[in-house]
């Protein structure tokens, strides 16, 4: 019609813009902002401004991650430790799933629990957890069961608001539904309420997973045993930083491994919620 | 004045546990405006163990501490030039503790039980060690180390018969006898001679501001002996208060504390003065930390780790 | 009202034996403060399908509630098979606009779950048998295991039918069934109610926006007027049975819908 | 029809039960909850199971809350502290909530931060976080920035979830509507991802001002300063537990206030939002 | 294809000049695998009325998108008034079938908030005059500062044609805009619109589900046919104009209606 119209080239100018940053692949991505990291890290320690006994280096840390993985690999001192604190972890997040659903159920079923439980619990929550080790141990006693129940007590909140949470989530229809089966209460708890709130819930699990790393370090910190916090403590108090940030990295390997394992298990459990799941691809 | 006050030079002083009464000279000199007299405002800051005060000495955040000649050895290790200048807790404020009415006398009855330790430090847990093998025990062997922390949990450690003995500090001990657990000290007394805590500063501040230590040594010496004479208990107590409030609220509490603490920065040798580092006892302070792991071979220079230099003119000075 | 029964092409409104009773029926929300409906009085007849019609927050809703138990009336009676209605029971079946399946069960085992419900797991497996039967009705067969994801709207909304009548209920209740499907699928959906109706013999009542679904699928139309909801206008349909899509284009058809559009109350789009 | 039909009065017996805990008056029911809970406490105390010094009774408890009480009220040494803390705590939600939003953004924006950005910082996340505090010393100093820090690190990642998702939370409608008006991606972001966003923005908020609490009591206990947290760890090392409770009880009220205050800003801001937002009703 | 005028009564679909234009339009998703669309072709004249009808699926949304300048096609060519269109473009309004206004904004924030995307806050605030008069156009005068909470299904659409038009489009494009109102709405709505397009002399293309509505409201029907879509057949309307609810009942009407509804494709559902 007109000297103006162009041809579809031109046209596909406008594609939506596959950016060019999205199209790296995802482990280069990863890897990439690994490099980043530890270029700051290691200018940070070649510079003035932090002495080594506050932050190593990448590569004294790397050594020394290097120890710690063959002493552990070889059924060294550490895989002993190593083998505490996760069992801490395990049980701990296993008791915190628990009392969390327990609670959240609780929580999110009855007005009662929401208006007269939920404020404890927000209370209980804001309180510093450290100050409760010593009830724990004196209660539990100094193995790994006092460490547990710190590490539970810590990541049970975030389970109870996601299950709280969840039991919210089904709409008028499905509870309506369910109403004219007959079905109890309990009935429309378990076969529609619980599956239809899993994927809050599970938001609450993964925060929860995290949780329950911190508190069994902070557990064995405070009550001794011999985890991997203790290593970290007398670590720390020989001043071997690399050796405390190499069991951290270790840790915090073992958090996103609790974390990876939630995550599957809500795709495994959650397989029919498409959406996307933040942090917790592949 | 307003005058004065502009012209002191702020110092940050790091202690590793937050009570006033444990760095008593520190908090006498402020109250009783020695540090001042030297141009100094002192500024105490508490962080969580000996180990963390030598960071903050290494970082440059503090210009002296208060850590342990332990945690010292195994700075120096790593490169952390930071040198004793001054020893505070001249006796070992270290014991190892029994209950009151328990049946063990000396180290050798707690052969086949469990001995607790407290703090972070791993001090106590050499100490523990020193004791226990002079007396012929090995750890894993003829006794269990088990760490139960402080206070709380090692009351609760005793009430759960979890522990036979507890190795831990004189102030720990002190408390938990004022709260109703009663303890014996069984340490046999040779083992005073391994002392604690004690003023620490950088190497470099050494080398470039002498004068600097000289003002600082000067004025703790000066509230090291004010609180020594028994006359000065209240007075004491009162510059504690300023300092934590919190702590002096129970005053009687406090007091017995003070004592108990007191107690333990009388030197062994007399007649070297307040603040004397033994050399000797410094080797084998080396040498216990080799055997229990922290160090892994000796110092290159175990004598650059501490200097006698300070208080012995500082002490000719006072008399 | 003992008529005589009419030849079954024109499911009569007036004939066979009454299978559910209103009487003086009222509702109020709210503390009193809205009131939903009032003075509502029917009865219907086994097999008969009557449909409710009445602009958006006229009640009809709260009427299907209270008919399925799910809500009590402030006022009135509600009986069903002479006997009250005082909880949601298994002779009434009960659909909405949304399918509501739950994505966690297969087809099948959506449709049992009345079954698995009430009467536990076992149950519900024995009667898997007369689920494939009833998928296999509403043109679901093979359809038995595939999660609700990978079903249209349409075929949603069937096996939706399915579950409403695993349970054999002698009343059926539907609140705007097909409203969210395309006028295309909801035609063809409409046909096979009526379909799926006539093979069992339900008796059925519908709640509806639209006064072409109204009209060829009802042998009765309530027009409820907002306000609290009363019922306006009661039309018999007397169209012949079975209905065809073809229908609507005929006068008769249009008169019947003029009729309703113009009692439908127009005041609130003003 | 049938004498079997009951009158209208029978009907009504199965009414939604108006659960007989649920018409209690909320703040009774709270109260209540308050009764259960010290009553056991009291019981605990009296029976041989606790000694006083690892658990005081609600009673000394009581007394010594009324003793900080009015040291506070008479503008004593705990007002100074409990301001330092307070600061602390205020200062760290701010930085929080201002690091979290932009990571949030970028997690949620870019399939970069949500690929490679991500991982690293679930990955922190589970570090003991304790094993900083050092390193904000060593840069910050013992005023409290390197305590503001730490709560900061702390509170900052259930922010940057809560922002990530809130991010997704626009449908597709929304999304397409900004499309055809031309929005750039900014516009995009500020005038309609981030208002729709907002109810998991707050949850991720309300999930950290009980995190800043925690990370402020934490860095005071361990890099000195004059806050609640050194008051704490004085009282403790004296084994004086009534006094550690009474402060634990004092902060938790800190913590509750931030939480309501955060619940209030919700309501105030996401004013449109009807739904209940748990555990957060005046 | 120069036609002589006609008189405003009947909006001739072959009159007038030629504002947009499609040439043959196609689209294929997912690298190729799903073909949308195919050979799509149709001019559209200034002033006109078109609705496109098809079966769920058929690409009906892919062609509008495309035509919105939302999404590129994969191959021909799009122009409005001569113009490539490569983007969003200021002077094509488009609406859904969900009003989505922003519950944060009052209703009159709602309708400039194009402006304000385009020109920044202080030419919305110029427009607001114009944004008031849009609202009192359509029935909504006084509701300027009122949240959309407050408003209902039928209110909110509305507001949502005013936040389309307020840029004054020469053309606007309707994704099934009031699919989710109620019938008798939904009607009023259809008038409305007509009313809104003859007093702004907008160009207006429809998708719908609806046979009715697409018959009632157009000059000309595109029937498209699924996989790939593609125009199966174009149905002029010649009804008189403007077009009332009466017509519905009319003998032409039900014939159109049928030849639409023989011609749409059923096979989906079965
Ligand atoms: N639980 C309730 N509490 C208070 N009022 C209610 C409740 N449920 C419904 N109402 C009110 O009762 C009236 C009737 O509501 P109902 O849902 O029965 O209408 P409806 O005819 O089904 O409307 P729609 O066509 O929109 O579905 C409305 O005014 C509504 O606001
Ligand atoms: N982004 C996409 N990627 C891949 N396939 C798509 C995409 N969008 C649409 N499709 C496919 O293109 C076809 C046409 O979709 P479209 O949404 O245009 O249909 P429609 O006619 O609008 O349907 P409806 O009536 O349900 O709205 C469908 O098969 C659909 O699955
Ligand atoms: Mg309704
Ligand atoms: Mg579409």
């Amino acid at each position: 019609m007109t000297d103006t119209a162009p041809d579809q080239l031109d046209d596909t100018v406008w594609v939506e813009k596959a950016s060019l940053i999205d199209s790296i692949p995802r482990p280069v991505q990863i890897a990439s902002v690994a490099v980043v990291f530890i270029t700051v890290w290691q200018l940070i320690t070649l510079s003035d401004l932090v002495p080594p006994i506050i932050l190593p280096t990448p590569l004294e840390t790397w050594n020394d991650m290097m120890f710690v993985g063959a002493n552990v690999l070889s059924g060294g001192y550490m895989l002993d430790s190593l083998w505490t604190t996760v069992k801490t972890v395990l049980y701990g997040y296993a008791l915190a799933i628990a009392i969390g659903l327990t609670l959240g159920i609780i929580v999110g079923e009855t007005a009662f629990g929401e208006r007269a439980i939920m404020p404890y619990l927000v209370a209980i929550d804001t309180m510093p957890k450290v100050a409760f080790a010593p009830l724990f141990v004196a209660w539990l006693g100094f193995d790994i069961d006092s460490k547990v129940a710190l590490a539970a007590f810590i990541a049970t909140f975030p389970i109870v608001v996601g299950t709280a949470a969840g039991l919210h989530a089904p709409d008028a229809n499905a509870r309506m539904l369910f109403k004219t089966m007959g079905a109890s209460r309990w009935q429309t708890l378990y076969k529609m309420k619980l599956p239809t709130g899993l994927p809050q819930i599970f938001t609450g699990l993964k925060i929860g997973s995290v949780g329950v790393m911190a508190g069994a370090i902070t557990g064995e910190f405070l009550g001794g045993g011999n985890g991997f916090g203790e290593l970290i403590r007398v670590a720390a108090s020989q001043l071997n930083t690399p050796r405390v940030f190499s069991l951290i990295l270790y840790l915090s390997l073992v958090g996103l491994a609790l974390f990876a394992a939630t995550s599957y298990a809500q795709r495994v459990l959650v397989f029919w919620h498409k959406d996307r799941v933040i942090g917790a691809e592949g | 004045g307003t005058g004065l006050s502009q012209e002191l030079r702020e110092i940050t002083f790091a202690q590793p546990s937050a009570s006033a009464i444990n760095s008593f000279p520190v908090y006498v000199a402020i109250g009783e405006g020695y540090f001042a007299e030297e141009g100094l405002e002192v500024q105490v800051e508490t962080v969580n163990g000996s180990g963390s005060v030598l960071q903050a000495l290494a970082a440059g955040q503090a210009d002296f501490g208060r850590p342990g000649p332990g945690p010292l050895l195994t700075a120096r290790a790593r490169g952390v030039d930071a040198v004793f200048i001054y020893n505070v807790a001249a006796r070992a404020n270290f014991g190892l503790m029994v209950e009151e009415d328990s049946p063990y006398q000396t180290p050798e009855d707690l052969a086949g039980k469990v001995v607790g330790t407290g703090t972070a430090d791993g001090a106590e847990v050499g100490f523990a060690r020193n004791v226990l093998s002079s007396a012929g025990m090995s750890p894993g062997e003829d006794y269990e180390l088990l760490t139960v922390g402080d206070g709380g949990p090692a009351t609760a450690a005793f009430l759960r018969d979890e522990i036979a003995a507890y190795s831990a500090s004189v102030a720990d001990a002190a408390v938990l006898g004022q709260r109703g657990v009663a303890l014996r000290d069984i340490t046999p007394a040779e083992f005073a001679r391994f002392f604690g805590n004690g003023l620490v500063t950088m190497g470099d501040t050494i080398r470039d501001e002498p004068e600097l230590i000289e003002k600082f040594v000067r004025a703790f010496m000066k509230g090291q002996k004010f609180a020594m004479d028994e006359a000065n208990r209240e007075a004491s107590l009162d510059h504690f208060a300023a300092g934590f409030p919190q702590e002096i609220e129970d005053r009687d509490f406090a007091s017995a504390l003070f004592t108990a603490v007191r107690s333990k920065s009388v030197p062994l040798e007399t007649d070297k003065g307040l603040g004397y580092l033994p050399p000797a006892v410094w080797e084998e302070w080396q040498a216990s930390l080799i055997a229990n792991g922290d160090l892994p071979a000796p110092l290159d220079d175990l004598n650059a780790a501490f200097t006698n230099d300070f208080v012995t003119k500082i002490s000719a000075e006072l008399e | 009202m003992m008529a005589t029964a009419r030849v079954s092409q024109l499911r009569a409104s007036t004939g066979g034996e009454t299978v559910y009773e209103l009487t003086g029926v009222g509702k109020t929300y709210a503390r009193n403060r809205v009131r939903a409906l009032e003075g509502i009085s029917l009865s219907l007849e086994r097999g008969s399908f009557s449909s409710v019609i009445g602009s958006s927050g006229c009640g009809k809703s709260t009427l299907l509630k209270i008919m399925a138990g799910l809500i009590p009336p402030s006022q009135g009676r509600v009986t069903i098979n002479n006997q009250p209605v005082r909880g949601p029971r298994r002779d009434i079946g009960m659909m909405f606009q949304h399918a509501t399946l739950f994505p966690w069960r297969t087809t099948i085992e959506n449709v049992l779950l009345p079954i698995e419900i009430r009467d536990g797991k076992a149950a519900a497996k024995a009667a898997w048998g007369r689920g494939e039967k009833l998928l296999d009705l509403v043109g679901l067969g093979g359809f038995e295991s595939v999660y609700p994801d990978e079903l249209s709207g349409g075929m949603a909304q069937r096996a939706a039918i399915c579950r409403m009548l695993v349970t054999q209920p002698d009343m059926i209740l539907l609140d705007e069934p097909f409203s969210a499907l395309d006028e295309i699928s909801r035609d063809f959906m409409n046909m096979e109610l009526q379909r799926i109706c006539t093979e069992t013999n339900a008796t059925a009542f519908l709640v509806t926006h639209s006064i072409a679904e109204a009209v060829i699928l009802s042998d009765r139309v309530y027009v409820l007027a907002p306000r609290p909801g009363r019922i306006a206008e009661v039309v018999e349909i007397d169209l012949p049975r079975p209905r065809t899509l073809d229908m609507i284009t005929t006068p008769k058809f249009g008169a019947l819908v003029e009729r309703i559009r113009t009692r439908l109350d127009k005041g609130d789009f003003e």
